[in-house]
């Protein structure tokens, strides 16, 4: 995270948090782009609250809930004034601190004192718990690991004159392998994969192969009608598809002539 | 180590101290004791112990080269030496992959509190875990499912895999950075409310 | 060797020496003087005969053990020594070779994507895909290169050959099967415009 803009919205924060208001002096302003970055360098409720209570050097086991609920609040607020989808968690969170202030306030009852737990408890024991293992993830992280800092000694064995046998691979290995990819670029959404049939993939191909080296053919060239009108389909698909990826061109030299196909010239080395 | 070898353990064998180097470089995966003893014919199996002590004789050899022997959770392989990395990591234009902080406290979750279900993850986390996660540490082969929790839904149960430790260069979860001790509470009356 | 580096080669210099080792190790592929000179910054560039008096010194070091530094045409690489080729070809009876999971992807998008250049299977799998990876699969006669794309730098379209096919026993790749993941993704992108 930005040291910078942490220290900003800190400032901020302090500013606000002794204030029942939320309108931000002229000078203080900080654009939503930048609250919402902030919020992103947070894993969740817990992180933003273990944030509040170091930033201010309070002891977590003791943790002042009617001072920390309040700076919470002000965050979410904040948050939900430049109308930030705020995840679930946050506002889960705020409802869980408002109710044990709540209960903070109310008398106990003498008769269930012993066997009432503190009601701060169960959250700061979560807060303890996260912050552990967010520490662990820290350590974790300097380990040296494998591609960055380990690297395994490897020797050339095809010279000692032994059959290497080639790795093995079934079918579905490819199939779950291209299934992991899927779930990925699913998760990056820019990306995209195309679903022609793999038919005209494989014909696309051919037609590139029957292309490089070769000046043009024309198009009639590349319908096989010995496969009958679905080889025709493919064939035309094919070769909309190149055309569509710009890797072909489609070339007719007069009106109502014959078309013909090339391997697109680069603009640059043509 | 080499003491050692003098007193209790068999002498070490030239022959099968070769043997041993020629299979963990070729092998391009960690290799264990057992697989090391696989390769042998059933009638000339070495004992651990030879293995052992080949391997022991093996670490000394390398003690000031550029590379060792080192031992990670599915067996020894050789590698270079850490104060080496910074002049190997120039070899490749590629940077290092970079882990995101989900992703290292889920896994960190895992190893430290396995066996776990997706829904302990997420109560520690504070946040929803998302299935592309698990699904990254599942293909990495950085989790498995050990069992599945017997409660509603039958949820998976995610454990660490040798892999996991291999890619980080530990040879036991034992090794791993010892988590940090919990506080006792000391929860005082509320000053100002 | 060693006696040659006393009369006109430099010294051997340590630190060059242990450095050149854990590159010839770490290289996937031999390695020439000039690729190993290139590894340094500009200004730290050895000379040509600091490395080899360096490769030299290593080829002595290696004299005794199970593998040994050799010279290719393509530059220096550690091999295994071919008196231990009878235990290499156990190990690989005993312990075929894998593919990492990366070639697979690789291969997979190839297969269901082709023509594609290097840089789209970088893009679709959101990491480099090494060269290494992909002569394998060149090598194996899993790919072919059908043509270059008429962009800056000529990328070569790679596609499966016959013999993938073959090898997965298929006589088209319409055989292949159908990924119901991509027909999801497909509806999900239609409903997004």
């Amino acid at each position: 995270m930005s040291d910078g803009l942490v220290a900003n919205v800190g400032t901020v924060t302090a500013m606000v948090a002794g204030r029942p208001y939320l309108n931000f002096p002229d000078d203080l302003y900080i654009p939503p782009e930048a609250l919402e970055v902030f919020l992103a360098t947070f894993e969740g409720p817990l992180d933003l609250l273990l944030y509040l209570i170091r930033k201010q050097n309070l002891d977590i086991v003791n943790i002042p809930i009617a001072q920390i609920t309040k700076q919470y609040m002000v965050y979410i607020e904040v948050m939900s004034n430049f109308q930030f989808e705020l995840a679930a968690e946050y506002l889960l969170m705020a409802a869980l601190l408002a109710e044990i202030k709540s209960r903070m306030l109310l008398p106990k009852r003498i008769s269930t004192e012993d066997d009432e737990e503190d009601p701060r408890a169960v959250l700061v024991r979560r807060l303890q718990e996260y912050e552990r293992i967010k520490k662990a993830a820290e350590a974790l992280d300097e380990l040296p690991r494998m591609e960055r800092d380990i690297f395994i000694a490897t020797v050339d064995t095809s010279k000692v004159n032994v059959h290497k046998p080639k790795p093995e691979v079934q079918l579905q290995d490819i199939v779950s392998a291209l299934q992991g990819v899927l779930r990925r670029v699913d998760q990056l959404s820019h990306h995209t994969i195309t679903k022609e049939a793999l038919s005209v993939r494989e014909r696309m191909a051919a037609i590139m192969a029957k292309l490089e080296g070769s000046d043009s053919f024309l198009f009639a060239r590349f319908f096989t009608h010995q496969e009958g009108r679905a080889g025709v389909v493919i064939a035309f698909l094919a070769i909309l598809e190149l055309s569509k990826a710009e890797l072909i061109e489609i070339l007719q030299a007069e009106p109502f002539g014959e078309l013909r196909i090339r391997a697109r010239l680069g603009i640059g080395n043509g | 180590m080499a003491e050692q070898s003098s007193v209790a353990v068999p002498q070490v064998n030239i022959k099968m101290k070769r043997i041993v180097e020629a299979l963990l470089f070729a092998a391009e995966q960690p290799m264990s004791v057992a697989q090391l003893q696989a390769v042998f014919p059933e009638l000339e199996m070495p004992e651990r112990v030879v293995i052992e002590a080949a391997v022991d004789a093996l670490c000394e050899d390398y003690k000031n080269q550029a590379i060792g022997l080192h031992q990670v959770a599915s067996g020894y392989r050789f590698q270079v030496k850490t104060d080496m990395a910074p002049w190997v990591a120039r070899l490749f234009a590629e940077k290092p992959p970079k882990y995101s902080r989900a992703l290292l406290e889920t896994i960190a979750i895992i190893a430290y509190q396995q066996p776990v279900t997706r829904g302990d993850i997420e109560e520690i986390r504070g946040v929803s875990v998302s299935s592309n996660m698990i699904n990254t540490l599942l293909d990495r082969e950085w989790i498995k499912v050990v069992a599945h929790k017997e409660t509603p839904g039958r949820p998976a149960l995610y454990a660490t895999t040798a892999q996991f430790l291999d890619y980080f260069n530990l040879d036991s979860l034992a090794a791993m950075p010892p988590l940090q001790e919990l506080q006792a509470l000391a929860l005082k009356g509320e000053m100002e409310i």
